[in-house]
């Protein structure tokens, strides 16, 4: 596990999609970073944000140290407001409501475009991996921020299958094919912070993280970003905000 | 693929819906179900699994089931090793993220013994959905640009004639039995289920067949004190066997939370060696013990107190 | 009030539509008679007969005495095994699980379609009625029996509009429009009880009540029953029947 | 007539869905009202009507309002009279089976100053889910062939692209507003209904602003240990009213019966002079009274207690 300084690339990313999120959203948090960085934002700058879990759960405040190992299990539930069936807390995205989802990704490429699906040719991939579950959904039908690991083999030009679509093939792809909300908003690394062109839809880097420098997000980038030479640096991850994460996640579930 | 009307009506038609007592054991239950249904399953990964039941089909060698589930997590891998079902609809096939990718469902899928058709979450809930409304499709506005919709057959782009808009069809599932864990019910088959429901409510009323394993049988009295809370009613129910720990390894809600210790040792076994590793597990925890019992005194007694002393907390606010 | 003997039209009509009602089935029950009917087989021949009410009620069983005054009331929902929304409880009609549809009726036409909309021309009517509230949801998805007053103006060849379909123009024309299953099975009024033949889906009566005479049915009847010389009578209703029926509805409050 | 999706998202996109306060009196949630809104009204026939909220609407002198209900009784005569409203969507639409047709209804539609449109009963339940699920219709397999069918301009005959089936598409029906009574709901607006919930869950997630009534405030803590009994969240919801026997003189599960001599008052000045009737009823009940205490006053102690007693003997089993 690579560590900038005293955290790890997991707690890195973690403070950096939390800080994403504003206090009186709605967020529909995926499991792993999302829902830790989701808790953490409540326990930090963002009381009032409503975390919603494609389990079936509205507004819940997960208890440090017994983070859930999924998002449909009775630890999504602790101080819930509301417990509703999953086709019902799915279609909040359909209906509007929520402002952000927010998930972890295997593959993405340049578009937005992420695969959780098959690494290889889906007739005959190297590697089935679990699929969609909530991601396509929540990516067609919600602004999304996506946290994931920055190596090459994730970052490509064109994902080997798209699972949860960012913008298609760019452009009004994503509005033509009849997907006419949401769409990708940021891409959350250990390395930087990432948007997309608001034409062209490409991804392109906002920020670069405490030590890093454009060079190795290229370098660790299946395609061209065109990183200018004045991105902005993000703020190191604070004594404060690892504390609060440390203390939600103590068996390093999701931090290691 | 879609049932017509006519025969679905018929289909309901010929059910005995009345109220009567549907008490059985899970053997009995288990001959309910035929080699070649649709078996869905209720609960969600590793959350109200009706294992027990799953369990019963599996000992008694059923075959070809075609299985569906919101979200499939080990007993996906092990329907596939038991050569129970060779394929399962659902939208995430794994034992849990903490868990890794499962390579029991690697090694199935990837070298074809079986396969994972993949849909989105919320296009299985609205399958059910639609099948439990009597309709045969319904409209939605994910999976659209997808390669996921790419893959599936028996969905329909579909312009909506009131705003030109664009839309997916998905079409209803009807599946022949519904296996569903409560945490309670009566005799007749009124299931009253807490906390998360999942799609639960649905599967059952989109079924031909429904069987409930429940951790207890209460009175239809009580039921009747608070109909309220009724999830699903006995008009829909075929079979009600009660399961105490029905969902060991998996949690139910108020009662127990999965056992850890147990999951972490099938990851660790089945991720050493897949196919070996299951066979192992099957042999070990479906095949050798007698009867339920003897499943749960593997799993240990003090595997049981952590679950359901850490299960009953979540009512510690 | 018109009466028969020792009881009055309503009590007739009660006892003769309860009748019908066999143990074990699942009947849709409207406000009215076929509430107080449903209600009284329970308690004589069919006690394991399932009340639906649309207002959302699955299985209750009514109180003597505090009979609701719609089925959308707490009053309904006695000993109920299950409550559920009303969409959900009609729902149920259109997933099949429901063996009879039961209502009331204002106006009927020979091929058993019902109006409560309008009397007169629906444009400018001579009277609005109430409405079709769940009755044509009811009428086309189950089997149905109507209980109604036989009069003349209520047994018309064509109703002034069509809420609740019967077998619409006869023949094949209610399966034509796209209603596949359901349909008239019995009519029961305070003079017979009707059914309709196979082919035409024209109303005919197939038994008379006690001392009613075909003559009398054709003559309260807008339109042509054929009746024959060789029709058998119901069996009038017993002490037992009628002293069930009036300790439901001691206020008389649908029997008077 | 349905909402682009496009406008419906940026709708629901712009509202404040955060975790607030929004407890207001009647008079300040009837300001959240515009003329010529569509009012989308809970509850059925005489169970759970906002009545306190028309009460308000109707003192505030709202105009041109579009009225839609599952059944309508009693407030639709009020809306009709009191020039609120000339447009009623509704299934069923008179006092109540046992009160005869309605005068006051039969009045304004048959002269024409007012419009009653009649959908089914389980259509308008459709069309409050399509819009709640943010679909533009719902398929349905009721309605064909009958003349209910063919005075409704906003409906599509349909044939199933899966089995050729004949079916019906009705549209969504997102209202601007929902006006819901409840037993009991939070500061925030997260409420916990008893009993009969009728349409209310799904007219709440698909209108853009709900206005709760309720018969008690409690805190978000209780809401909060029991989130499987919440049936409308917080974010759908912007104002919180507090208000006692709110549905009287209908009734509220478990809390109060019909207010029976009341409504058979009501019923007898109506049907003798609809249009005098319902006028004096409107200048005696809704006009003259300085607030809701004082209208409960006028309904009278003795029928308040009568109608509590009622209503809370449903426990007794």
């Amino acid at each position: 596990m690579s560590r900038n300084g005293s955290y790890t690339a997991s707690e890195l990313l973690a403070v950096m999609s939390c800080r994403l999120l504003k206090d009186g959203q709605t967020v529909f948090a995926g499991v792993g970073i999302p829902l830790l960085a989701a808790t953490l934002a409540q326990r930090l700058h963002a009381p009032g944000l409503t975390i919603l879990f494609e389990g079936g759960v509205l507004g819940p405040f997960v208890v440090a140290g017994e983070l859930p190992p999924s998002t449909n299990e009775q630890r999504c539930t602790r101080r819930a407001n509301m417990l509703l069936t999953i086709t019902d807390v799915l279609l909040l995205l359909q209906r509007g409501y929520v402002d952000v989802g927010f998930m972890g990704g295997a593959q993405i490429d340049c578009h937005g475009n992420l695969n959780s699906s098959f690494i290889g040719d889906p007739a005959k991939p190297k590697i089935r991996l679990p699929g969609t579950g909530g991601g396509n959904d929540i990516a067609s039908l919600a602004q999304m921020i996506v946290a994931m690991k920055h190596e090459k083999r994730r970052f490509v030009e064109k994902v080997d299958f798209i699972t949860s679509p960012g913008f298609l093939d760019g452009d009004t792809s994503r509005r033509d094919s009849g997907l006419v909300a949401g769409g990708m908003y940021r891409v959350v690394t250990d390395l930087a912070v990432l948007g997309f062109d608001d034409k062209s839809k490409r991804m392109k880097v906002l920020a670069l993280h405490p030590g890093v420098v454009g060079r190795s997000v290229q370098d660790n980038t299946g395609f061209d970003l065109g990183i200018g030479s004045d991105v902005p640096a993000t703020e190191p991850p604070s004594e404060r905000e690892l504390r609060a994460l440390r203390e939600l996640d103590p068996d390093r579930l999701y931090i290691a | 693929m879609i049932k017509s009307y006519a025969q679905l009506r018929a289909e309901t038609a010929a059910r005995d819906r009345s109220l009567r007592e549907k008490v059985m054991s899970l053997e009995d239950a288990a001959a309910l179900v035929q080699d070649g249904d649709h078996v869905a399953i209720g609960g969600c990964t590793v959350s109200r699994t009706p294992i027990a039941m799953l369990w019963a089909l599996i000992r008694a060698r059923k075959q070809d089931l075609e299985i569906s589930r919101s979200i499939t997590s080990t007993e996906g891998d092990l329907l596939f090793a038991s050569g129970a079902s060779r394929h399962i609809q659902t939208s995430w096939f794994s034992q849990g993220i903490v868990w890794g990718v499962s390579k029991v469902m690697r090694h199935y899928t990837e070298s074809k013994q079986a396969r994972f058709e993949e849909w989105s979450h919320m296009s299985m809930g609205l399958r059910y959905r639609a099948g439990a409304m009597g309709i045969p499709f319904m409209p939605m506005r994910s999976m659209m640009g997808s390669d996921v919709a790419g893959q599936l057959a028996d969905i329909k782009p579909f312009d909506c004639p009131f705003t030109g808009e664009k839309l997916l069809l998905v079409p209803a599932l009807n599946p022949d039995v519904a296996l569903i864990h409560v945490q309670r019910c009566d005799a007749y088959g009124n299931a009253q289920i807490d906390g998360l429901q999942f799609m639960d409510g649905d599967i059952a009323m989109a079924a031909k067949r429904v069987i409930l394993t429940t951790e207890r049988i209460v009175s239809n009295d009580q039921i009747r004190r608070a109909p309220d809370h009724t999830k699903i009613p006995f008009i829909a129910v075929d079979a009600v066997v009660e399961v105490p720990y029905g969902c060991a390894p998996h949690e139910c809600y108020g009662l127990y939370e999965p056992f850890f210790t147990h999951l972490d040792y099938y990851a660790e076994i089945t991720t050493r060696d897949a196919a070996g590793g299951v066979r192992e597990y099957l042999d070990r925890y479906y095949y050798a013990p007698k009867n339920w019992a003897a499943y749960l005194e593997l799993l240990g007694l003090d595997n049981i107190l952590s679950a359901a002393r850490r299960g009953r907390s979540i009512y510690d606010v």
